[in-house]
């Protein structure tokens, strides 16, 4: 029975170990050719959008089309400023959990566009639904670096109280809803919570963020489905960094011609976005904003990115891709492009550059010392052992009353 | 005090809730114009508008995670999934998220809200409209399951499930809804109307959860139940002249080991019983913690009467169902032994 | 706050009783007008089809355009006697159920074409998956009418031994895969079946059925995806029938251009098609399976039709939409379509149709004075008692043993 | 025989499975050319071909429904849901479906096939890579659920599995993959290579469902568990010098009912364990039974040690857990009643 060849098809990514990764064979849309709509345009109307490309930073690093959102020097700076903060901070921790700091860690680079460039193109006031590999939202958002740490340290300051896994923020004053190990939940939950929105009158709306693997789930078809009939405010983001642990985006997508292209069939506004440049995720979060503010309803974007190093700290992705990927990844890094996008308008120089990365591999070193002034996991202290048996319920009942006098704390 | 149904009771229950707080919305499949398949929301979306009370699609995974996400913004969404049995594509959305997200944000969200849904059998509604799900719920940490049993509890224990603040899984037994039953197969339909039970204030107030009630005072032996069965094992203690003290558990989680522990120390001699299949169901949670809290008080052992370790079938329903006979006869076994 | 009126979109029907309904509105797209494609064509190219309206017999009953399957009379013919008995099978056992010979009926007026055409167009050793108001596939691949009507009684003869409610159907013989109560996961289960029929090396497919509500559960996109990402040979037909019980389709399409629309973006071949005319659904039947059998994987076809009657013996529609809605049905009636077809092509006239309907009364009647033979559910007899306790497991374990004895059976 | 821990036995299991039979299929979410992130099917697709070894999409349920599908067609799948928490998705497929495919068309088809996850704590996983659903799915007829303890017994009971005809869904003691556990919290990791059950033969065998094994005799009390506990168990034994009979249940539903009552009937003090959560737990079934059939045996309540009422912590995991000294206490506990 067994020739080693399938007879079901079963999609293979391009590459595997070994090979030499080369990517011009993926026809993307340049820079400025996809053409911005009024966002109040009929969903079936973005068509184009949805298997193009929407690029605002072209190969030159100038920003070009009209996707351009025009934003000023000190804007641009800002999100460089959280993006170089989220990829220092990221390999800090990832050298902090291999000391043994922390029990786990889960990197974002390469995708920090994503999060920051959305982040900033919200409003404060809108909820973000997003999933372990946004952290870049926090810092946009202005969250206290020290908080963030003793969470992942889970130490007697961690705001969760030890409770969740590293990098599962919750932060409800900066309108960060608890971040779900199950993937793909809090898609669904998001239009619930747009739905809200516009029930109570108010002018916020809800984002929410899953990675394109987690799209297979049947939560991504309820939430789309339910944002389509309610036409609730939400911006549902599919974050698509062509991998899922081991598994190529090939296994999510199919034969689908984009991830994006699935909010077609629900009569949902659909834009696949380049991830990886500032500028066309702030302006496609922005029309995407806009549309749902104005009673347009849902948007899904897909946002084509690159997942620039391992999955999580338990995983090594040279047993199943070659090394060379993310340096041959046509779209290139965020960060670098939107640095040289300053530069090139003269709005930032290498020197700033470093200096920024200075101040930000300082800050994020006396925020780990003053966040290891409250404790690590293994060191303790934690917070007191009773607090398990806190805010299962609103209040407690007879077992866990009985249960924690058992446990004797 | 009007005569209601519990069906009526849940109407006006949710009336009440929409009434004085506007932050209640209701949902459910076929729950908005039509006013469910069993018309627990019937007239609701006429009076209360129909961004309060609405249908939704056929996705019951979709319709706790909106609960969710609608609780998170400070709404207080009663959903009715229309079938105890179609509550596991939502299971998921209910144990891994709903249950936990105060817990797991450390009290910086909730997800207060209530999930009602018809349970449980004696309908001749075949496997999929007949299961008794609540063990699959009792498990879970951060979720509150409560089974009413008759009209004027129906109504109290929805108003104080929503006030809870914590998810409440609240199953409707759908066999007693227009009366009580006495556990004799196809036994003609009472009324609620001659029941004490079956008065019900019109406006506001509640049940308290996590009480349960000695509906029948007796000496000879304990029983534990909810739902219908609670009818079932009053009829049966009547039928055969027993002196049984019956519990109406109301709440399973948390259960009232108070009254539960009282009775059967005073007793030693129990008899608990559940619709649903027999292994790991609700009945095993209830023994094991009264050996545990009575063991020196016991007896004989505390007899499981229980539906079997089959799918609810629907020609032979009688056979699975825990009739009155069968009650009668767990009585006297434990009584005798 | 509650001022009746919606601040998130709530769809509506058109109608609502009391209302004189008016489908006008339904810009259908005319028999003949939709041209047929290579059934391997790319699932892109059938953006139209998914829009548009597969249909072959026009307003005067003529069969027109590429679509038209050229069948015999003698096939028209047997699919009409399939369709009247159909019908006339449903309307016995709804008399049946309302005098307690049954505890709940189906009956699946008016969308008879979608059962049988579909089953006529399959092959006999095609699997299917049904939901439960596509009796007509039973009839279609000549199942005992007695056997079918033993287990709606649930009688001793019941070939489910009493298990199911009526009209849940299993027949492995006739490949009709075991009918649930539970919404939608048939669908992936016949993607599964599918895979293995590829793997098995053979020349079978697998067909499914599912209401337009059910396209909502997750079941629905775990199944588009399955089959889109292991290219399988399915069939995925959603019968657009109008309504979920009381609730409208509008509420499961909500923005969504049409059901069939919702297979673009997973890559699957999609087709909305004339479900009240038989020559369509048999073409696009026979398209899929063509497209299955030859490797191009499955097609979703949307089944455009309008369930003429209750939902069940469980409610009734005139307290959710007007009693006229059947009759002012834009496409008409699928069997009276089909009569006036072969009549028009002189194959056909009112005398033998009369007469077709008399024997297939005479028929249904004379099957059911055989089926009660066997026992009714209230009267018995039934399977004996103690057949609730096989079959749980391959083998029954100490608990069944016992429970069994428990019960003193 | 060659030593192996719990994963290579498993893949040892799925070779043999592989080789013997055409039928069988293996998937799961990074199942294929990973070869899981255990590493449980590694090198089998490479081995076996991509069509019988393969990823899936990132959706439970529709993994489910695809062994029920093909299992319709003849087809024995093993399937792997990565975590035990991310089973929920699928439980609509396998609780309404699965389970009930035989019994609901009397026999015409079947859904023989084995749901493999990686189960339980004790591994920093937090609360959503740590969790023990296992009474979820003993409370459904149809299904058996086997939780293997070793490597010897993973692979003859997952080769069992696969032979019984029936849905099983075994559950994997991630903690234990690399060898056994004491309970005592960041005890080093011993390895499989000196435990007897860490021999492993290469080639087909089965170790029978529905039995027990009694892993250490004793005369003091009977410790009934499953999974990692037993090894907790053992350690408590051997570290407080107590005389305990320890039984490794291996399959949960059908549980051993003789090995238990025997051992309970003579000893008539017992302790029983879960890791999962107290409230509706599979301890709690077991309990429910002894009492039932062991009533006038026992000489003390049976302790019932269990995690607490909350979801699974991450950084006091240690607090929820059962460990050695929680087994010791509830040892001595029903020794000294
Ligand atoms: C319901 C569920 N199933 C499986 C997993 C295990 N898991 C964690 S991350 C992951 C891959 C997710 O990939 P993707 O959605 O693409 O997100 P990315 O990690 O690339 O950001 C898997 C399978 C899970 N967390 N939840
Ligand atoms: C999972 C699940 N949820 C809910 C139901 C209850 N229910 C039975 S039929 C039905 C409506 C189905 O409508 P549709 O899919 O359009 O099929 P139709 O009845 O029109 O053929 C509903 C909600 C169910 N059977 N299963
Ligand atoms: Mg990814
Ligand atoms: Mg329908």
């Amino acid at each position: 029975m067994s020739n080693g060849q399938s007879r079901f098809r079963v999609p293979a990514p391009p590459y595997r170990p070994g090979d030499e990764p080369d990517f011009s064979y993926l026809e993307l849309q340049k820079a400025g050719e996809a053409s911005r709509p009024d966002p109040l345009i009929a969903a079936s109307q973005t068509g184009e959008l949805a298997t193009g490309l929407v690029g605002v930073l072209d190969r030159d690093h100038r920003a070009v089309g009209s996707w351009n959102p025009e934003l000023s020097p000190e804007v641009l700076r800002e999100g460089l400023s959280h993006m170089v903060l989220t990829r220092i901070y990221d390999e800090r921790m990832l050298k902090l959990q291999r000391q043994g700091k922390m029990s786990f860690y889960m990197k974002s680079t390469g995708e920090e566009a994503v999060a920051v460039a959305a982040a900033m193109a919200l409003k404060p006031g809108d909820m973000v639904f997003p999933s372990y590999r946004q952290q870049g939202i926090l810092f946009a958002r202005g969250r206290n670096i020290v908080d963030m740490m003793c969470h992942c340290i889970s130490n007697s300051r961690d705001n969760l109280k030890g409770r969740q896994l590293p990098v599962h923020y919750t932060w409800a004053e900066g309108k960060f809803f608890s971040i779900s190990g199950n993937l793909g939940t809090q898609f669904p939950q998001a239009v619930g919570y747009a739905m809200a929105c516009t029930y109570k009158g108010d002018d916020q709306i809800a984002a929410s963020w899953i990675g394109e693997g987690a799209t297979a789930e049947g939560d991504f078809h309820g939430a789309l489905t339910l944002a389509s009939t309610y036409r609730a405010p939400v911006i549902l983001n599919v974050v698509n960094n062509q991998w899922a642990i081991s598994t190529t985006q090939n296994i999510a997508v199919g034969d689908a011609p984009t991830f994006a292209s699935k909010g077609l069939g629900y009569g949902v506004a659909s834009l696949r976005v380049d991830g990886n440049d500032f500028l066309a995720v702030y302006a496609a979060t922005r029309w995407a904003s806009e549309r749902a503010r104005k009673g347009g309803g849902a948007t899904l974007i897909e946002l084509f990115t690159y997942r620039g190093d391992a999955h999580s700290t338990s995983d090594d992705p040279s047993r199943y891709r070659p090394r060379t990927e993310f340096d041959r990844w046509p779209l290139g890094d965020p960060i670098e492009r939107l640095k040289q996008h300053l530069i090139g308008g003269s709005a930032w120089d290498e020197d700033r550059h470093a200096r920024l990365e200075e101040q930000m591999t300082a800050l994020v070193v006396q925020s780990y010392k003053e966040a290891e002034s409250h404790g690590t996991l293994h060191e303790g202290p934690l917070t007191p052992t009773e607090t398990i048996f806190e805010d299962v319920y609103a209040k407690p009942d007879w077992r866990l009353r009985r249960q924690r006098q058992d446990l004797g704390v | 005090m009007p005569a209601m149904n519990i069906i009526q009771a849940l109407n006006s229950g949710m009336d009440v809730l929409l009434d004085r707080d506007p932050d209640v919305v209701v949902f459910g499949e076929d729950a908005g114009y039509f006013g469910g398949v069993f018309k627990a929301t019937d007239g609701l979306q006429s009076k209360h508008g129909l961004d309060r009370v609405f249908d939704t699609p056929i996705n019951e995974a979709a319709i706790a995670a909106m609960a969710i996400g609608m609780a998170a913004k400070g709404l207080k969404p009663i959903a009715e999934i229309q079938f105890a049995d179609y509550i596991f594509p939502a299971i998921d959305q209910i144990v891994s998220e709903m249950s936990r997200i105060r817990y797991r944000s450390a009290g910086q969200f909730a997800s207060g809200c209530v999930i009602r849904s018809p349970w449980g059998g004696g309908i001749r509604g075949g496997q999929t409209h007949s299961m008794s799900p609540e063990a699959f719920f009792t498990h879970v940490p951060g979720l509150q399951v409560v089974v009413c049993s008759n009209p004027y509890d129906a109504k109290g224990l929805l108003i104080a499930s929503m006030e809870s603040g914590d998810p409440v899984i609240f199953f409707e037994p759908k066999r007693i809804y227009n009366g009580p039953f006495d556990g004799v197969p196809d036994t003609p339909l009472k009324s609620w109307a001659k029941h004490p039970k079956g008065e019900v204030p019109e406006g506001y107030y509640t049940v308290e959860l996590g009480k349960a009630e000695i509906v029948r005072e007796g000496q000879a032996c304990t029983v534990i139940t909810y739902g219908t069965l609670v009818h079932v094992a009053a009829a049966a203690a009547e039928a055969a002249g027993i002196d049984a003290e019956i519990i109406d558990l109301k709440t399973l989680t948390p259960y009232d080991i108070e009254t539960i522990a009282r009775s059967v120390n005073r007793i030693g001699r129990v008899v608990v019983a559940q619709e649903a299949p027999r292994t790991s169901g609700f009945a095993a949670e209830l023994i094991a913690q009264i050996q545990e809290e009575c063991f020196y008080a016991l007896e004989a052992p505390v007899y499981r009467l229980t539906g079997w370790d089959i799918p609810y079938p629907h020609a032979h329903e009688w056979a699975y169902f825990p009739t009155r006979d069968r009650f009668v006869r767990a009585m006297k076994t434990v009584m005798e032994a």
